[in-house]
């Protein structure tokens, strides 16, 4: 056992939803780390599917930019098209898993990453969606990960959908035309692990990670957050498992990624 | 017959004022020499079309070119950052007011996909309750409409066809008469290069029509559609070409630091695109060293881990 | 000038309406030979289009089977899909003729390559659409061709309409849904070449080979043919013309094609 | 882990009586090396959906494995020549009836476009008037529908996915784990090997990993969606396959005054499908020399004209 900071564990514990074989959907930013771990760990042969066309299935020792870097070409079982990967074998349902970044995320697993403030006249301008409303429509389970440890990243009610999640909660998203197989399934953040309730699809915390303050992670979302139960217990991480998380964030770091708590 | 022009004459010749352009390919084989000559000569309120708008668009939209875009993201790939020139348009609209449309990437190959297989709209993935169903701006209603599926009943979203006036599209290599190869992962490029009414193409290398002939599998656009050809070796510089060159993700980075700021941008457009003749004048400038380093390796890329 | 038969004027005809530089669909059987005749007598630098993916741009000394053969490869610029061809280039307007056999064709140009007589109890079952349906929709000009002299070939109205021409005539095409810039342009047979009357859109005899019996003709067709105010006299082979569509008539022999009038 | 099993098992195991299924390729790559194992095995009421039926889908139903046919054409394409047998069923109902549901290939690329893309329906080009919009079997109201588009006031065809519970694919090469690579034109099988709900891949070639990762451009279907995989060289034969052979023209003739009767047909059978155990004696049937001049020759083909 080691020390770690929460955003390792975040790491970790999305790279263990990945199961040895699985093909899954790897949105940018964190969850390309996240697969790595998982395919170093105990995950090899997985398949990568990249909104770019790219498959990748193999382990690539750099860091790509994006899924759609082509230093990941030596890894790829295959190289068609975003018409074949995003609306292809996601759409029609061959991907068991997928998984976004969240940087701001709602209680109804909503994620915005087009604008802060007014969509007219906005605060600050993000990038916009990309595939990310593609993923939020037809994943099937949709996993969502979060560096984010305060209120401006889990407000109650993001400025602007760009990933749909749950809406408004309830039916709500079945109404608005969504497949019922489709949807968020977690978010895995820096804070901890939040499920949805499966009636109101309100996030509530189920898992936290060792030595977790769960009153300091209530005051740190935007909304009245519920827990669980009986709160689930992330096990505290092996050595060889937060090697192999602070050597992808090394090899993200070489290829110029800002990595939260490093320079 | 040969449509092997120079940039500054394909420019000149088939981008005017007030168009719909599109650049074509997602973040790799990107048209920086296209996006380069189109800001030296200076054109104006143009519609840019992009799946990935990128640096890019940023620099379109910085040096003034672009009234409206239409795309599914505007961002600098790298750290990531933002895209500065972008930001302080949708913000303060520095240089000037810009019109955004935003379309799910899948929502954006769909109308695509209508334009190049001339169809009368396409269904595309459930959009209702997003952001991009509830703000639009340059297509209004018609930018994403829902009806009842007369199969099933349930709500499908349709989208219409998006046809630029003009498909600008860098490919690996292209014969003089247009017919063009591009291979690798092609993200949306197989719709966005055959989605308009007129095409561009310019390629790393123009070889012989035998080349092309040996490999037709790699073709992604036959010669008849294609207006001109020009010959432009690392012509999607600062991205990617598969088996060509890999992404300067350093160059990328050092966009970021100087856009911050409109000075910074200034000063980096007057080194990289002012202050250079053409694409030649350009790759001298990012020197023999640079391409050494990012020039493909085939299988083995781990070289990169130590850079 | 040399002797010649009706068959190979056919031939011959459709091949002058290819000019060099177009790019074309070419369908199946006789448009295939017209478009190589063409392309050694005054249309080198055509663009073949297939409907299986190819687009053929040089000369294939061989005869293909059909127009996926890959005996064309060494002389495609394109190898791609059914839906670049057939529903990309072709329904998106891009090629400016299209060529398609036309065994059986009625006055209002609809073709029949599916079944002679009740479709759910046929007489003779024939091959079935294939692209030609899709070919009767959005060629620009369509140009039909046809080896037969009988009023078989030539029905007043087909059984079973496989490749959509005129319809019923008149404005029905464009009330099916089908777009204004689309349609048949000229049915180029054995007997004569016909034209399309531009408001009731029945076929009528336009233009006639050297030493044609043009009450022959009448009589040859299923409905009372009318002829043009003057009839096109279209001019006798030269030498070389008709060498060359025996030499292909010869290749496709030697290739298994049923040539009319050879053993 | 590896998938490839012999024909026989694959062919035991994953067709079952009453599915539908589809072999894909578009007059090339054609599956006939599937299809004489489900003869062989003796498969009953299949569903059978292809692009082009072919001499492939002539003999499956002449050999009584089928009971209904989703396809725009079946025929012989050299003579071109009947498909008697498809001929016999239909005019005569001989071996027995057959249900026939017939698109334009436009149409069937578009319903299969929709199950390959996880959408709810495609438009297509219009068919109001044809005989394929008028007789309806299978598929019913459902076959084709009609709407006003929402856009324009236009009537527009549409048609709801088309998923086959097996695809059967044949490709030039693949691993043992399914990614199979298949290039040169593709006619519909990007579609149509991607469609259904399970995929079975026979390659002229198994080879390692490490030859689709050099060239993944190549891949047509990625490993996860594969069932099982088998080595089957020559399994396209009398089709042809790309860098690999040409097409048996000579034996499609035969096939075709063979097939005139029934008893000529049943003959033809005996001898190449119930008479060999499997395609490896099938191919010493046919011989060496016929397979060496049916090779390919690279960008030579003029040798044929002679033949």
């Amino acid at each position: 056992m080691e020390n770690f900071i929460p955003f390792e564990m975040m790491i970790l514990t999305a790279a263990k939803q990945i199961q040895n074989g699985d093909a899954l959907f790897v949105g940018f930013h964190w969850p390309m780390v996240a697969s790595r771990v998982a395919r170093r760990l105990h995950a090899p042969d997985i398949y990568c599917v990249y909104e770019g066309g790219g498959i990748e299935r193999t382990y690539c020792p750099v860091m790509p930019n994006t899924g759609a870097d082509l230093i990941l070409s030596p890894h790829l079982a295959f190289a068609g098209e975003t018409y074949e990967t995003l609306c292809g074998f996601l759409a029609a349902g061959h991907l068991l898993i997928s998984m976004i970044d969240a940087p701001m995320v709602d209680r109804f697993g909503n994620i915005n990453s087009t604008c802060i403030g007014p969509y007219q006249c906005p605060k600050v301008r993000l990038a916009g969606s990309g595939g990310a409303a593609d993923l939020g429509a037809n994943s099937r389970k949709l996993f969502m990960l979060s560096d984010r440890t305060t209120k401006d990243g889990f407000p109650a009610r993001v400025d602007y959908v760009t990933t749909p999640g749950y809406l408004d909660g309830y039916d709500s998203r079945i109404r608005a035309g969504f497949r019922p197989d489709t949807g968020p399934e977690m978010i895995i953040s820096s804070l901890g692990v939040f499920k949805f309730d499966p009636v109101s699809k309100e996030a509530y915390l189920w898992g936290v990670y060792p030595n977790a303050d769960v009153e300091k992670i209530k005051a740190s979302v935007g909304w009245e957050l519920k827990e669980a139960d009986k709160l689930t217990a992330l096990s505290t991480p092996t050595a060889e498992e937060i090697k192999v998380v602070r050597e992808e964030l090394d090899i993200a770091k070489s290829r110029l990624w800002k990595i939260p708590g490093r320079q | 017959m040969s449509k092997v022009v120079t940039m500054k004459e394909a420019i000149a010749e088939y981008i005017k004022d007030g168009q719909s352009i599109l650049i074509s390919a997602f973040s790799i084989n990107q048209g920086y020499a296209f996006a380069h000559e189109i800001i030296r000569q200076k054109k104006k309120n143009l519609t840019l079309i992009r799946s990935s708008g990128d640096i890019l668009a940023d620099q379109m939209i910085g040096a003034g070119c672009v009234g409206k875009v239409i795309s599914p993201y505007v961002w600098n790939p790298t750290g990531p950052s933002s895209a500065y020139c972008f930001r302080r348009a949708m913000e303060k609209g520095i240089p000037h007011k810009v019109e955004l449309e935003e379309f799910s990437f899948g929502a954006f190959c769909m109308a695509i996909y209508a334009a190049a297989h001339g169809l009368p709209f396409m269904p595309t993935y459930p959009l209702e309750g997003t952001g991009i169903f509830q703000h639009r701006s340059i297509l209004g209603e018609d930018k994403v409409r829902v009806i009842e599926s007369p199969f099933s009943g349930e709500k499908v979203c349709l989208v219409k066809p998006l046809i630029p006036e003009v498909c600008l599209v860098h490919v690996q290599r292209a014969d003089a008469e247009g017919n063009a190869q591009m291979w690798g992962p092609l993200g949306d490029v197989r719709g966005t290069a055959n989605a308009g009414k007129r095409i561009i193409v310019s390629a790393e290398e123009i070889v012989d029509q035998a080349i092309i002939l040996k490999e037709p599998y790699k073709t992604i656009v036959p010669g008849f559609r294609v207006a001109a050809v020009v010959h432009e070796p690392w012509g999607a510089h600062p991205s990617d070409v598969f088996e060509h060159y890999y992404r300067d993700i350093w160059f990328q980075a050092g966009y970021a630091e100087a856009s911050k700021t409109v000075e910074g941008f200034q000063k980096f457009m007057d080194e990289w695109v002012y202050g250079v003749e053409n694409r030649a004048e350009y790759l001298k400038k990012l020197g023999t060293k640079k391409q050494e380093e990012l020039r493909w390796r085939g299988q083995d890329n781990g070289k990169f881990h130590s850079l």
